[in-house]
């Protein structure tokens, strides 16, 4: 076993346990056995390469390599380095639980795990890829396994979820494909080294054609990772899915498009004004997306909005890093942190949804403004530890920052790095209304008067091994957070960034501040649950994205792109 | 040359307007179909430019057109009539669930459901 | 020749979008996709224009009809 | 209100083209490179002497998987949703086809005349598959290529009732298609143990015929194109022939 193959054993291995779910359905031999095997080669085997390849990357090992080992520039190339390799790792973290959680849910029999399988393979791909049209392909099967992931909700309200994304999705990659023509046009070539090269040397007329290209690229490979402007289509397509579904879209699928860019980012010119914007960009959809999550009922969009809000944090301060450069200290530290927050709120996220989506589930209810005494309800339909609620409680405190989760070393590193740009200050506002957000989500767990109605009952051993898989990331995460925050920066040196610490940084002014955070925001929820206050929130007007409007921001992010970078 | 070329957009251009602005979601399938179908035509087209041959290597070829985007063609073509199949499943189940194609009706039935 | 065929196309594609009926519309589009083809095989790329002529003419014509014959085949404006 | 949708839409589209037109217009000339490289050593690199497939199925091998991943997909996914219609509606009405209403089972929309001609034509259009996907290394055509025609003549002998072939039982068909995705998975792993890598030729010296390869891959690709689309032109016609 050479490098090569075992760095890419993540992506063939899910592909062969996808294979032998097909055969073992189509012969009639699906059972639990079969699921169990899928699970060990799908799964557990690429988490098994992965630790296999710790050692080269801690001492930078980057591979470039050709598939199928052609000896030319016209074969695709992979690259391997310490970014693709926390991707991986970073999915493999989320769907190992989540693939637990969903063999509690009986309608999701052997289709589901294929495609379960199939989107495993596209996400490791999609982040080791070094060629443009590859990723075309990628981010194509990543896109039909999420719709069809989505769809297999029993919700009507499922289907036009994923079929506004689907048409919106698929017509924004006819625009890749649109860029991928004019940068090969004027560069003759699809890898992303030898486009950087042939680009640096470009002028005049073809130059604009190649920054035109590059933004229709950018900016369809961004509407996946539901940035504002371009994130209308997140909230249905995340709330309506099924729980362990959307635990995997909201927690990894909307962050690997965006790390998978950066390599080609970086290779470009002009690469700092991208920068800029998607610094802004980040900042407002934290705003926005934590604004209208502030006023929703329903417990699942409420987590689906507050997706684009976190989003938000990541995309700012990778923004950030790529305007003041990767060699840079700070840059360095920069996407260290914000790949470092994905993290955080990936963990965090996929264990906020499967714990409301079991709750609801037991609940019968997702209306915020009725439900009330999950965890009663739960224990009636034969939960006997109240786990569910235990893992909300953590994925709370971590997301909303308090120690000693995971999520206080994340987000206040960010914000502390990201200050001195104007993005920061719409980040510290989100972070005070994200905790009043999830304080009015915890109502659910609140006790209750009425008598306790049981939906259905079920067994939650499989549930329960998935939430102390991520719950346990979270703490442990949170005890280990500075030794974890180091091995990021270690693993991102081949990317340019260079060995930083960090300065000026103490914990203990950090929970001052988080204290005074947590203060803020309990005086909010205070403030906006007073019946008058109700009363006039009651009169804003609700957005109504239609169907047209969705493509009016992404004609938006086209043309702010293309001005920044043809100017 | 150029006139191709501006018949090719104007393809594009109507097929993105109909995405956008028609309200039947059959329609708008169609409309994808155009748009992929423009960005074909476009790679093979301008691919064609740098030869008159065929790129099959018999014995006499000298002056081929250019393979790749025709290579990465047939993956288009395929992804784009597998979404396409796709989208219309989830299209006849939409009308099954609200009975109607007009993407306005549609979301204000499913929305008046909750 | 080329500049012909793509008028046709053209033509044929607003007709498709334009059409009320949603079965001529197919048709349209099942017309293009042989078109394309015929154009793939004067440009010089035979594969192409196979898989066109096969997948465009036929499978997604298939699908098409399908989808159609699920729904309603006339494309009314609803109040 | 509605004048504001359509100023939306046409601001839109308007912002789109802008971006989009100067690409399609862009007047730099076609780079040659990549083509002079493969008139040089497709031949000797891969054995294909059509360089499309060289390409296809041996440079760029791996976009083909992820294109037939994608069918995978949406087939499954289109006949989950195909299943879940055949449950909430039983009995067929043909009224959308006919512009006034009619109740009538879809088969008696078939004539005679079609289903003897559906199943003469069929062998024979399945022999011209096969012909496509087999000699795709040297001629046009190919593994996906000629998957779409047997696929069709599949389709073709389940449409007519002269010939019974269990080609078009549903339960055959999904038979055939799991096995060559499992295959054509198998095959693009094999290089790892043979030291090619990932998609790499396994037998790249073992044999005298040097496209062995791209043969195997045209197979293998046109057995599961074919049957997993003939699998869904079948459900999508109304039901399985299932004996």
């Amino acid at each position: 076993m050479n490098i090569e193959s075992l760095f890419l054993a993540p992506i063939y291995l899910p592909l062969l346990a996808a294979a032998l779910l097909v055969s073992a359905k189509a012969f009639g031999q699906a059972g639990k056995t079969m699921d169990s095997m899928a699970f060990l080669i799908g799964l557990i085997l690429p988490a098994v390469c992965l630790a296999l390849l710790k050692p080269a990357i801690i001492a930078h090992q980057s591979v470039e390599t050709v598939i199928g080992a052609w000896d030319t520039n016209l074969g695709i190339h992979y690259h391997f380095d310490g970014l693709s390799w926390l991707l991986i790792a970073l999915h493999l973290a989320i769907s190992i639980p989540v693939f637990l959680y969903s063999k509690s849910n009986p309608s999701h029999r052997e289709s589901f795990s294929i495609i379960f399988f199939i989107q495993c393979a596209s996400v490791a791909a999609t982040s080791l890829t070094a060629d443009l049209f590859n990723l075309f392909v990628c981010l194509e099967v990543m896109g039909v396994t999420s719709y069809v992931l989505i769809a297999s909700s029993d919700e009507d309200g499922s289907v036009l979820a994923s079929f506004t994304y689907l048409l919106f999705s698929a017509t924004a990659m006819v625009f890749f494909l649109v860029g991928a023509f004019g940068l090969y046009r004027v560069t003759g070539s699809l890898s992303y080294a030898l486009i950087s090269q042939v680009k640096n040397s470009l002028t005049g007329a073809d130059l604009i054609v190649a920054q035109m290209s590059l933004t229709l690229i950018v900016v369809s490979t961004l509407l996946r990772c539901a940035v504002v402007p371009l994130s209308g289509w997140l909230v249905g397509a995340h709330s309506k899915a099924p729980h362990a579904v959307s635990a995997l879209l909201s927690g990894v699928l909307i962050k690997i498009p965006l790390f998978a860019l950066i390599r080609l980012l970086l290779l470009v010119t002009a690469s700092e004004r991208i920068g800029s914007i998607l610094a802004w960009a980040g900042g407002v959809s934290a705003a926005v997306g934590i604004l209208l999550a502030l006023r929703e009922v329903q417990a699942k969009r409420l987590l689906a909005y507050s997706s684009v809000s976190q989003i938000g944090y990541v995309v700012a301060a990778y923004g950030l890093a790529i305007e003041v450069g990767l060699e840079s200290e700070r840059g360095a530290l920069l996407i260290a942190s914000s790949l470092f927050y994905a993290f955080c709120h990936a963990v965090a996220k996929a264990l906020l949804f499967l714990s409301i989506g079991t709750a609801t589930d037991a609940l019968g209810t997702k209306d915020l403004s009725k439900a009330r005494g999950a965890t009663a309800s739960l224990k009636g339909s034969g939960e006997r530890v109240p786990l569910t609620t235990i893992s909300y409680c953590i994925a709370l405190f971590s997301i909303s920052a308090l120690p000693p989760t995971l999520g206080f070393w994340g987000k206040n590193m960010l914000t502390y790095l990201a200050k001195g740009h104007g993005s920061a200050y719409l980040l510290t506002i989100t972070s005070v209304l994200t905790i009043t957000a999830y304080l009015k989500l915890s109502v659910l767990f609140l006790p209750s008067k009425r008598p306790v109605v049981v939906m259905k009952t079920q067994s939650y051993g499989a549930i329960h091994a998935s939430y102390l898989v991520l719950g346990l990331l979270l703490l442990g995460g949170g005890v280990f957070a500075l030794p974890f925050k180091n091995f990021i920066i270690t693993l991102l040196l081949p990317l340019g960034a260079v060995e930083a610490s960090i300065m000026g940084y103490s914990a203990y002014s950090e929970l001052a501040k988080t204290f005074l955070t947590l203060m803020l925001a309990l005086f909010l929820t205070a403030i906006s649950t007073n019946r008058y206050c109700k009363r006039l929130l009651a009169k804003f007007p609700v957005p109504k994205a239609r169907f047209a409007d969705l493509f009016f921001g992404y004609a938006l992010a086209l043309s702010v792109m293309a001005f920044q970078l043809v100017r | 040359m150029i006139i191709e070329r501006i018949l090719i957009a104007l393809l594009f251009l109507s097929g993105f307007a109909a995405i956008v602005g028609m309200r039947n979601i059959i329609k708008k399938i169609f409309g994808l179909n155009l748009l992929n179908a423009s960005v074909v035509l476009l790679f093979i087209l301008e691919g064609s430019r740098i030869g008159n041959q065929a790129p099959i290597l018999d014995a006499d070829i000298t002056n081929m057109v250019d393979p790749i985007p025709q290579a990465l063609m047939l993956t288009a073509i395929v992804i784009g009539v597998c979404v396409s199949a796709l989208s219309l499943a989830l299209a006849v189940r939409l009308y099954k669930a609200t009975g109607s194609l007009d993407i306005q009706v549609i979301t204000e039935r499913l929305q008046r459901e909750h | 020749m080329n500049i012909l065929l793509l008028s046709l196309i053209l033509a044929l594609g607003v007709y498709a979008l334009l059409a009320k009926d949603l079965l001529h519309s197919v048709i349209a589009l099942s017309a293009i996709s042989m078109l394309s083809a015929l154009l793939f095989t004067i440009l010089r790329a035979p594969d192409v224009a196979i898989t066109e002529a096969a997948v465009g003419a036929g499978v997604s014509t298939v699908i098409f009809v399908w989808a159609i014959r699920h729904t309603q085949r006339r494309d009314k404006e609803e109040p | 209100m509605k004048k504001l949708e359509l100023i939306k839409i046409v601001i839109t589209v308007l912002l789109c083209s802008l971006l989009v037109v100067p690409i399609i217009l862009s007047n730099h000339s076609w780079p040659t490179h990549a083509r002079n490289y493969l008139l040089a050593n497709a031949q000797s690199d891969t054995g294909a002497t059509n360089t499309v497939s060289a390409i296809y199925l041996g440079y760029r091998a791996m976009d083909t998987l992820g294109e037939t991943l994608v069918l995978l997909v949406s087939v499954t996914g289109t006949m989950a949703i195909l299943v879940k219609l055949g449950k909430e509606q039983t009995d067929e009405e043909t009224t959308s086809f006919s512009l006034t209403p009619e109740k009538r089972p879809t088969n008696r929309l078939r004539t005679h005349l079609l289903e003897t001609v559906a199943s003469k034509l069929g062998p024979i259009v399945l022999l011209f598959g096969f012909y496509v996907m087999l000699y795709g290394h040297i001629s046009p055509g190919g593994g996906f290529q000629g998957g779409v025609i047997v696929a069709s003549a599949i389709v073709f002998l389940a449409l007519g009732t002269e010939v019974k072939s269990k080609l078009t039982s549903t339960f055959v068909l999904s038979r055939i298609e799991s096995l060559s995705f499992l295959l054509l998975i198998l095959a693009s792993i094999s290089g790892v143990f043979f030291e090619s890598g990932f998609f790499g030729n396994p037998i790249k010296s073992a044999s005298s015929l040097s496209a062995n390869f791209i043969i195997l891959l045209n197979i293998i690709i046109g057995l599961k194109v074919g049957t997993s689309i003939a699998v869904m032109c079948i459900a999508m016609m109304g039901g399985s022939h299932d004996h």
